[in-house]
Formats: structure tokens, sequence, C-alpha cells
């Protein structure tokens, strides 16, 4: 169904090998953990069993007797940050905060967070060592679901706590953070208009991003005091500006190298490592290497919030939706900071509805703190609102995707808090799916269902720089700061080589340190190949204007007689003056100044994402698995730069979806210590467990990019569960309310099992 | 992972010699994906790894003079599941063996070792027992046999001695209208531990219409793989029927002793004891009447 | 401090000596003792197939074999599978069908690949779904990976037909 | 004037309005039209003279950088959480 060539591009839409792909291949690419350097040490982090404690004593004396070790670093060797909010790009993160999650400073707030870090000659050996660490605790009870969290008088995780919301700070110590709330119309004249209603109450639990690459970082001082910092991490500048206030060192005193990035979906956006073996390598003298293992990353990086949510609907007989009432409780986790706010305000965005009132409730608990998973807050959301979206247009005997697109937002549509959509392509989404193959295909046989659900997910533009070289041979380089998870090198040297009319192999992408190129924001919130695709434009822009120049001069005319089309500069004067790109190159630059452009930008006129789902599942009655038998996947990518790479975040955000759906959880005992810490029992997808995931790639253009790019990442996980859900619930006749679907909940559910 | 040692002896009297100077501090190394974890982990702590893939007694597949097959017990189970007389004469274990691990996994993980690692979820250990695998066991003062039902005595906790190694299982011949098959039931389709795993041999009369003996056993369903004795026991004279199959299901899952875990429910797992037991039989069945046609 | 045993293998068809402590896996030993870093860590219990490699022939996690147990074994990891620049056709098939995200998991995906077609060069969707099962992604959905085997599968039949043909 | 869309927990603050037309040809000058009309409202909004950072504030569909964000007649001004993305 993808356009393969569009008249106005010649690049654009075209498939070619990505840039950095033979390196991937061949297993040449240096990834977090392949740091290798001269008398590096390896670091170990001590973590606690324990989920809610006070913090004794520590003592580290057993550990730095062991032979082989170095040095071995407490909270104690962090200088005090401030009590200040950071700005980092991916919504607000407190500093004290961020750094007691770094390095517990007197409480443990959740089992594997971390107290003291090793470093020695081996990792066999810093993990002795970490084993030797004693740590004296006063056991707390842990606080581990929101609505316990919530109750007065239960257990605070932090005394000082008080619940925030635009009405201002709260009286008394709570467990909730922040309270949000949108209303718009009048709810309760809404509901009185509806002729049917539906209200239900659903429930998720914490998941995880489940990047394959653990986290990894490399510490390195110089004697001059210059501290360089290889990570694999979704945003160089975000690492360096968390290191910045959690060391307390100026910014010129840092280097930060992103290595390449084995997957993040968000979790790779906030500081665990670095600062640590930071500590350790000044300690030490020499560089050190930590890296966590897998239990690691279960257990002490930033998976994404269970949640409880209730969703009260009501829709006109003709299927017109007249008012929604939402209430969202999320847990944040040992640290506040849920996506709650971002579940709120995507929760009914597809749909105009008059009357709506959303609340939401960030909540401490004794579990890690939560970090951003792809559209963070908004799966969990639409799995509820969807779910209820479905089960209105069946009392109401409508078609599922014929209700959604009679009450579709458009441009123009009011989201929460007033702000009107600008192009979207909902509507288009829905039609393609209703005349879609799959759609138009009967699903036949006993036990199967076929869903449908949509979602929405904002567009990140946040700042970008790139820095174009042109080469005295023609060709170019492209020095951009925005790590590449997914195949942006590419995605960004073919919006290049389009402006400058080149081929796509005369542009050399690289992503740069933070000292080589201008600042970029984190890669997340679907922002890269939108609004880093901006700066390429305007550097490339900037290009042809010099060359432009350079060629005026060269030729003896004005500037203005000069055309630039296709790569060809032609002298409207004398049409014997004419070069391409690569011939007047040739001509000026192997004398003249170098050719270098600059892109900088806040990336602005962001378009919004939507994706609408179509799943057929079987469900076996006795054992009560699903096993999915077809899924397709639409959405509106504005242009689909590199349409490989498009269908690829729509097929990865899917089926990392049904594993959302069908078998991923965090399964905690009553004290807090997570049961499945292993890829073993943190059931992901496998290969064998999906079927070829088909994708329809609408494009709306975005009005406001130069090639009309809407961010295509993440939007594809918020239908999934919903999706599954509804299917599910047409096989067997019972609404799923509670994630995931493991064959337990629905032999539960469906047979009455417990 | 703590220090180690690690010895690869040439022949199985070198190993039983070692392991009784040992004194039960070392574990067998076979295909190492149990014990290398464990050890990794600080779950086992054993001084000495007693690598015994060089030893010809644990690493080939004989067969024996009953006419049964002898599987040395660190044969790894792609190799067992790509040989001729394992495929022919006890597709069960196949069924079984093939499912422990993926693909990697498959080319190092063996019988012997899911048998003596001892998970309660253990995918091979029903399918032995169905199959009335018997254990070849060496030891300082000499060999004995036990039947593989016994080898388990309780999670992660075997039967063998601090001087004893698992050499081999021998599998009686099949006799004639028998047959066996093996299930287990997993949230994903690979890759995972059984939520319950059941296995069942069934021998028929000659016309298919009786059934002459059974045995079936479970796993994941109690401390250890367990045989269902009394299921196994009614089976005898009953007529080959989906109501007999389905009232022999309902005993098996009695049998049961299910705890509730991350991995699955009590009552999840005592429902599938059923489910699983009535499919297996019914495919065991089916490949007696084939094996009989 | 500790009991080191020279070991010799020959990796990537190079005879290769190197010292190790036995508690040390062989991925531990290829990527921080030889630096053969393309062999990735996942999880370190053999549950992701980051780490595959081909040992004798056989598919294994290089992360539950341990370095000593290699002596005298062939080995092959994603290093050794392009031949002097050219890339290997499951290599080239991934590139071409944009089979990889991130890359992390794309060298043990490619060693479980050729795995699967040095024994069986015909295999079907299932039977690739099955084979890889062991090895995860978090990125692709496994479209890609799975169409782009069987395209190297039909790729490397032809290859060799056309080769037997000139022989 | 601008339209300002009053978030719902600063409603009470201005007699339970939705939206209020603010006049001013800044987003600061708009700010301390509403707190001359609506006490306490300029708390709620800004932090020692910035905007909140766990605000966005949007003009005419895009996110304002600072007070300083040129404000016209007809515009349209909304108050909502910063959001992150993964």
């Amino acid at each position: 169904m993808t356009t393969e060539h569009k008249a106005p591009y010649r690049v654009i839409g075209t498939r070619p090998l990505r840039p950095d792909g033979a390196d991937k291949v061949t297993g040449k690419a240096q990834f977090g953990a392949d740091i290798r350097l001269s008398g590096m040490l390896y670091g170990r982090i001590k973590r606690s069993p324990h989920a809610h404690a006070r913090i004794k004593r520590v003592d580290v004396s057993r550990a730095a007797a062991l032979p082989g070790v170095h040095a071995v670093v407490t909270a104690a060797d962090l200088p005090g940050a401030e009590d200040r909010v950071a700005e980092l790009g991916e919504g607000s993160v407190n500093m004290r905060e961020l750094s007691g999650n770094v390095l517990a400073h007197d409480k443990v707030l959740y089992r594997g967070h971390a107290i003291a870090a090793v470093a020695a000659v081996d990792a066999h050996v810093a993990g002795q060592a970490v084993d030797l660490i004693e740590v004296e605790y006063e056991l707390l009870p842990p606080v581990l679901d929101a609505r316990d969290a919530m109750r007065p008088e239960a257990p605070l995780l932090d005394k000082n706590r008080r619940t925030r919301s635009m009405a201002g700070p709260a009286d008394g110590p709570s467990n909730v953070a922040a309270h949000y709330q949108f209303i718009s119309g009048d709810p309760e004249e809404g509901f009185a208009e509806a002729d049917v209603v539906v209200e239900r109450e659903f429930a998720t639990r914490m998941v995880h991003q489940g990047y394959i690459e653990p986290h990894a970082a490399t510490a390195s001082w110089s004697s001059d005091g210059q501290l360089t910092v290889w990570t694999c991490t979704q945003g160089a500048f975000a690492v360096r500006d968390q290191c910045v206030a959690i060391l307390d060192i100026p910014v010129s005193k840092i280097r930060v190298i992103p290595t390449e990035i084995g997957g993040g979906f968000g979790g790779k956006t906030i500081v665990y490592l670095e600062p640590v073996a930071a500590l350790l390598a000044k300690r030490t003298g020499r560089p050190v290497k930590l890296q966590m293992d897998r239990s690691e990353v279960f257990e002490a990086t930033g998976p994404t919030s269970g949640v409880n949510a209730r969703v009260r609907m009501g829709a006109t007989r003709e299927g017109r939706i007249v008012a929604a009432d939402v209430e969202l409780i999320y847990e944040a986790g040992a640290y506040p900071g849920s996506p709650v706010m971002a579940a709120c305000m995507t929760a009914l965005a597809p749909y105009e509805i008059a009357n709506t009132k959303v609340d939401g409730y960030d909540v401490v608990v004794n579990k890690p703190k939560v970090a951003a998973y792809r559209a963070p807050g908004a799966p969990a959301a639409a799995f509820a609102v969807e779910q209820v979206v479905d089960e209105l247009a069946e009392k109401l005997d409508i078609d599922p995707l014929r209700f959604r697109l009679a009450n579709t937002s458009r441009e123009g549509t009011r989201g929460p808090g007033g702000r009107p959509f600008p192009r979207i392509g909902h509507e288009e989404c829905l039609e393609a799916a209703l005349s879609s193959p799959h759609y138009n295909t009967p699903l036949e046989g006993p036990s199967r269902g076929r869903g449908v659900a949509t979602g929405f997910w904002f567009n990140g533009g946040m700042r970008s720089s790139v820095t174009v070289i042109v080469n005295a041979d023609g060709s170019v380089s492209l020095v951009e700061g925005s790590t590449d998870i997914g195949g942006s090198r590419a995605a960004l040297a073919m919006q290049l080589a389009e402006t400058l009319g080149v081929g796509i192999d005369d542009v050399r992408p690289s992503v740069a340190d933070t000292d080589a190129v201008g600042y970029n924001d984190v890669t997340g919130g679907s922002r890269v190949t939108f609004a880093t695709g901006i700066a390429v434009h305007e550097a490339g822009m900037e290009v042809r204007r010099q060359m432009t120049e350079r060629a005026a001069a060269h030729w003896h005319v004005p500037a203005s007689d000069i055309t630039y089309e296709d790569g060809r500069l032609t002298c409207t004067s004398d049409a014997q003056k004419s070069a391409t790109f690569r011939e007047m190159a040739l001509q000026v630059l192997r004398t003249g100044e170098p050719l270098v452009a600059t892109g900088s930008i806040v990336g602005r006129g962001v378009g919004a994402a939507f994706s609408t789902q179509i799943a057929d599942v079987e469900v076996d009655p006795e054992t009560g698995k699903v096993q999915i038998l077809r899924y397709t996947v639409v959405q509106d990518v504005g242009t689909a730069i590199h349409p490989a790479y498009v269908e690829g975040q729509m097929q990865g955000g899917a089926v990392q979806g049904i594993g959302w759906a069908l078998n991923e959880e965090y399964c905690y005992d009553d004290q807090g210590r997570m049961a499945n810490a292993s890829f073993l029992d943190y059931r992901m997808p496998t290969a064998l467990d999906v079927p070829m995931i088909d994708t329809i790639i609408v494009e709306v253009p975005n009005p406001r990019h130069p090639f009309g790019v809407r961010g295509v990442g993440e939007v594809p996980i918020v239908p999934p569960l919903a999706a599954i859900a509804n299917a599910v619930y047409r096989a067997t006749g019972v609404r799923q309310t509670q994630l995931p679907m493991s064959p337990r909940r629905i032999l539960e559910t469906t047979l009455g099992l417990s | 992972m703590h220090q180690i040692e690690y010895a690869a002896p040439g022949t199985l009297a070198a190993a039983v010699a070692l392991l009784g100077e040992r004194r039960g501090s070392a574990s067998i190394l076979a295909g190492g994906t149990d014990i290398i974890v464990q050890a990794r982990e600080g779950r086992r702590r054993p001084a000495l790894l007693l690598d015994v893939k060089k030893i010809p007694e644990l690493t080939s597949i004989r067969t024996a003079a009953d006419g049964g097959l002898i599987i040395g017990a660190a044969v790894p189970c792609a190799r067992l599941c790509a040989h001729g007389d394992v495929a022919r004469l006890y597709p069960a274990l196949i069924e079984a063996a093939g499912l422990i691990g993926g693909t990697a996994i498959q080319s190092r993980a063996s019988l012997g070792g899911n048998l003596c690692n001892a998970s309660p979820a253990a995918d091979s250990i029903p399918a032995l027992m169905a199959l009335g695998a018997v254990c070849e066991i060496a030891g300082a003062t000499g060999t004995r046999e036990l039947p593989a039902g016994e080898m388990c005595t309780g999670p992660g906790a075997n039967a063998l001695r601090e001087d004893e190694l698992l050499v081999a299982l021998r599998l009686p011949p099949p006799v004639a209208n028998s047959a066996a098959a093996f299930e287990r039931f997993t949230p994903r389709n690979e890759m995972d531990i059984a939520v319950c795993n059941c296995a069942a041999g069934v021998t028929l009369s000659a016309d298919g219409a009786t059934f002459i003996s059974g045995r079936i056993a479970l796993g994941a369903v109690g401390p250890t793989p367990l045989l269902a004795e009394e299921a196994s026991a009614a089976l005898a004279g009953k007529p080959v029927t989906s109501s007999t199959i389905k009232q022999i299901a309902g005993m098996a899952a009695a049998a049961a002793r299910p705890i509730t875990d991350m991995r699955g429910s009590a009552a999840q797992r005592r429902h599938l004891a059923e489910v699983l037991t009535r499919r297996v039989m019914e495919r065991a069945v089916a490949r007696a009447k084939g094996a009989q046609a | 401090m500790s009991t080191r045993t020279q070991v010799g293998a020959r990796i990537n068809g190079e005879d290769t000596e190197f010292l190790c402590e036995p508690r040390q896996s062989l991925l531990e030993v290829l990527r921080e003792g030889l630096g053969l870093t393309g062999s990735k860590e996942g999880c370190n219990n053999g549950n992701c197939g980051a780490c595959n490699v081909i040992m004798d022939g056989s598919l294994v996690n290089s992360c539950l074999v341990l370095a000593v147990e290699a002596e005298g074994r062939e080995i092959q990891t994603i290093e050794g599978l392009a031949s002097g620049g050219a890339l290997h056709p499951i290599q080239h098939a991934f590139l071409e069908g944009a089979a990889l995200q991130c890359g992390i998991c794309t060298p043990g995906f490619i060693m479980s690949a050729k795995a699967l077609l040095d024994h069986e060069p015909e295999p079907t969707e299932e039977r690739v779904r099955r084979w890889l099962a062991g090895n995860l992604c978090r990125c692709t959905g496994y479209d890609k990976i799975v169409r782009a085997v069987l395209d190297s599968s039909v790729q490397m039949r032809d290859t060799a037909r056309s080769d037997g043909g000139r022989s | 004037m601008a339209t300002v869309w009053i978030p719902s927990l600063l409603r009470p603050l201005c007699g339970g309005a939705h939206t209020i037309e603010a006049g001013g040809a800044t987003l600061g000058a708009v700010i301390d039209d509403l707190e001359a009309r609506f006490p306490g409202m300029r708390e709620r909004v800004l932090d020692r003279g910035q905007i909140r950072p766990e605000l966005a504030i949007w003009v005419d569909g895009d996110q304002a950088d600072g007070l300083a964000a040129a404000v016209g007649e007809a515009s349209e001004i909304q108050i909502v959480p910063a959001i992150g993305g993964g």
C-alpha cells in the first residue's frame, strides 16, 4: 500500500540501504558495553534487596579490602544536589530525586535501588566485592499499589511530599504527587443527553520497555579534570546535563560520546550508571565501565506505570458521543513523574466530544521510578477508553470503525486544555482501515474474534542542531546529535539529499558527541525525523545559498542570476553556465573557504499522529491462550521518508503492544520483590508468537514540515492493547478489563477459575 | 561468578573418582544451561564443575539388548531429536526434549541435565516417566538403577549421592499396540517454562478397543513431576472411549498438588492438568492405533 | 589469585590461544579478552540469543558455554561471516530488507539464521519462526527479520545452483 | 484581545470561566492582565518570573519559549502540563 515514488521527491519515499547498516550486520558497530579502554576497570552496583527501608549503616571496608578492588563509592561521595527541577527536554526531573535514584541517600525506595558501587579488575571481582558490602536497614512497610498508596493511612515514601496541582500545593503530606484535571463543556449535562452510557474500571500492571541492550556507561577523567563518558543513551546532551547537575561540574568539563544504542523506547533518557562510573573513575584515576545485567535492567531502571482507570462515556442513539468522564491513576514508582498527564491528554483525543472531564493522579509507590515508554501513558488510557467506545458501538449496533469515524477528531477539534488540532489524519486512518483487505475479509471459525482500536500520540518538537560540511569532492557530511535508535541517520540523510538535490550515497551522516555538534534534545517523542529533519533542511538551504554565491563568484554573475534546482546550479543569463552540485564543489572548494552550514532549530509545527489497528485472534477456550491470527496497522505518517523503516516502526510498536496485551507484567510479592526479572519469565513475544504484521501507510502531510513529516515511532503502540481486548471479547463474549490478558486471566474471566 | 575449578575427565572411572574426592563440592557440567546460570546467580556454589561431555558412556546413544535405547545423560537434545531410532520408537520423548529451550539451548541441554536439575516443571521428566525410563547411575561403590520417576526428590533436589552421577537413561522397547504422547502448556509458544505439562503412555488391546495399561505423568503441579498413580492404574480394562479418557483426565488432575506462583495459579494448573491429560491421551491412543495399523 | 587455563580454539578460521578462568563464559572471553564485541550480552542466561555463535556446527548461546569448554573447538562469530569485505547473503538480506532497527540483536539473529540455513536450506516461515524463537528482538516485530531469512535462503539456493552449474 | 483557555483547576480563581479575553502584546503582558483581574493567577503559572517547568503554554499552536512570546489580537492561548515522549 506504500506509494513508492512521490512526484515531488527524488530521494524521499525510496528505500536506500541505511548508512550504519553494514557495521550492524557485521558486528563492528560499537554499542554501550563494547567500549574497551586501556587500563579500564569494571564496576558493579550494590542494590537494595528491600522495597522500603531506612539505610542505617553502610560498611564498605571488607569490599574495599578484597584484592583486585580499586574503589568503593556511596551517595556520600555525591555532591548534594539542589532541590530544583532541571529541564531535560522530556518533561521535568527533580535533580535531588534524580541524584537519590542514582545512589540512595538515606532511604531505599524500591528493591534494586542503588546504594554503593565498586570498581575492580574484572566484573567477577567487582561482583564478589559487592557481596561484601554490609548494609544495615531499618525495614519499613512497602506500598505497592497506587490505590493503597492514596489512602490517608498509607506509609509515606517521603513525608515532605505534598500533592501538586494547578490549584497550588495541598496541605498535608501524601503519596499522591500530582493531580491533573481537564474539564470542557458540561459533563453532567452531556450524560443527561446520552441514550447509552457505559462505565467500566480497568487495571494494568507495570511493564518494561524491554530493549535488548542493558544500560552501560564508561567514564574516564583526563589529568586536567576533563570527564569523558561513553554511553548508550537516547540523548547525549541529556546525559551531559544530568551529570553536570549530579556531579556539580561545569558543562565545559564533560563530553558525552554516544555509542550505538540497542533500543531505548524512552527508557534510556535518564542516567543511572553514568555519574557512578564518573565517581569511580575519578577515585581510581582509571577508566571505569559499568554495565547492568538483565535483572538490574528490570528492577532498577524505569519501566512504565501500572494503571487504574475508570471510564464512563455516553452516546446518543444516533451514534454521537456526547460525554466522557475519565479517571486515571498512574504509579510513578519511587519518585514522582508518571506519564499520567500525557494519558489525560491523549485518552479522548481521537474523538470530538463536547463534554469531558479527565482527572489524573501521579502516585508514588515502592517500585522503580518509571521512565518514558513509547507514547508514555497513552496505551493504558487507550486500553480503557477504546474498550468503552467499542462497547458503546456494540450497544448501538454500529460497526466499531464507523462509530469511531462518526465521532472522529478533525482539524480544529479542541483537545484537553483547549488546544485545537492542526491538520490530522485520523479520519483517513479509519477510512483506510474500513477499506483494508483485512477488514473486508470475514473471520470465520469458533473462538475467533476481530477487534479494532485507534490511538493518538503527540509529536515532540524540542531543540535540534546539525552541521553540514560540503567536502571538496562534492560529497556531504551530515553531523547530527540525535542518537539513532531505529534508522534516523538514513531518514535525515535522505532529507538532506532531497534538499540539496544530490544522491543519498553522496551524504554521509554521523552522530556526534556533545562537543562536536550543537545542542540536541533526546531522541524521543517521535521527534527526530520531524524536528532534526527541519534542522537538516535549514542547514541544507544554507548550503544551497552558499553554493549559489560561490557559483556566482565563480561565474562572475550576480547570485540572483543563478537557480538551484534538482541539484543543479544554472545561470539564467547564460545557459552555458550550468553545473551540478558536485561539479561546482569540485570547482570552488579545492581552494576557497571551506563550506560549512548549520541548522539549529526549535521544532515548531509538530504534527499529531494517529494509528488504527485491526487484530484477529483465536482463544483456546480450554487453556485461555490467545493466538494472534492476523494483524494490520494503519497509521498516518505524514510523509514516509524511508518507508521500510516507517513500516518497521509500525510493526515493532504493534508487537510490543501485543506483548503488553497478552503476557508482559511485573509480578511482585507482597514485600515488593519482583518475581520475574528475567527474559525467561518476563514474557516478551518471540518470533513464534506473532504473525506477519501488515502495514497501511497513510500520508496526510504535516503542512508545517518542509517534507510533511509526522513523528512515527510511538503511536503504533497505543491501539494494540485495546484492539486485542476487543478481539478477545468478540471471541469469548467476555470483556477484559485487566492486563495482561494472560492465559490465566482469560481462564479466570471466562471459566470463573480462581 | 565465584571462583570455580574445571575438570573434563575422559573416562567414567575418572569422573567417579573425582566426585568421590570432592565430597559434594562438585557439580556436573553437561550442557550447562542450568548450572552455569545457577552458579552465576549464586544459587549454587560448586567448587568444581565436572564436565562429563568427554565420557563416551554419557555422550552416546546405543541400542540395548532388549531393543530399547540407552541414551547418554549428556547427549544434547538437538542430537537426540535428530536421531532416527529415537524418533521411531519414542516420539513422545522428542515432543518433550524438543521443547527444552530454543535452538541454541537444544545444542547443549541434555536429558540427564534436565532430570538431575529436578525442576518441577522440567519438560522431559514426565515423558521419561510415561515411557518407563530407568536411570543408570555410577558411583564409588559401583552402579545402580533407579526409575526416572524417583530421581527428583524435591524442587532442585535429586536422589544422587555425592559420589554418584547419572550415566544414561535406558528406555524399554515399546510393546505392541502402545504409544505415548507429551504436551505442555506455556503462555508463549517457545522459550517458556511449563505452567503444566503431561505425558501419557498407553497400551491397548490388539483390537484397539480396550486399555491394557497406562502411565500418566504430570509436571509443574507439585514439588516434583508426579505419576498420577490412581488414574494410571484405573485405565486397565477400560474401553477406549472419550468418556474413559475424560474420567481418567479428571482423576489425574485430582492427583495434582499445584501451587500459585508468577507462572500460574493453582486453579489454572489443576484445570490444565485435566485438559492436557485428555489431549495427550487422545494423541497417545491415536498413535497406538496408528502403530498397530 | 586465580587459576588461569590456556585454551586453544579455532575462531573464525584462525587458531587462537587464550588464557581464561574457568568461571568465564565464552561470551566474556570473546568480548573482553579477544575484542570480538560483535556477540552481544542481552541477558547472560540464554534467553535472548544476542550472544549466539556457532560451535562445531551447532548454534549455542556463548553466555552458556564456559570458555574452557572451547578447547579444541571450531567457533564462528558474527565477525567471521563476511569474507574479504563481501557480506554474507544473510547479512546482505538483513541490510536490504531493513531487518534491523537498533541492531543490537542483529548479530545473534544472523548467526542463528546461518545455523538454520546450514542445516535446512529451504525452511518454511513457520520453521524460521520456531528456529529464531530463542532470539529476542524488541524493535522490528520480527516481520522483516523472518522475510530477510526467507529471502536469503532463496538467494543462497540460487547461488548454490549457479555455482553447481559452473563446476 | 487574546482568548485564554483557563485550566479547570484555575477556574475557581476567575469565577468558573472556561475562557477569558485578556489584553497584551506579549505572553507576559497577558499574564499581567490576568493577574490584575484575578489575583493569584500569576504564581500558579509562573515560578520566579518564568513559565513553570511543569507547564507548557501554547500561543496559536506553538509552545511559547518564554514570556516574550508575541500575542496578537485574535490569539489563542492554552495552558497545559508539559509532556515527555519516549
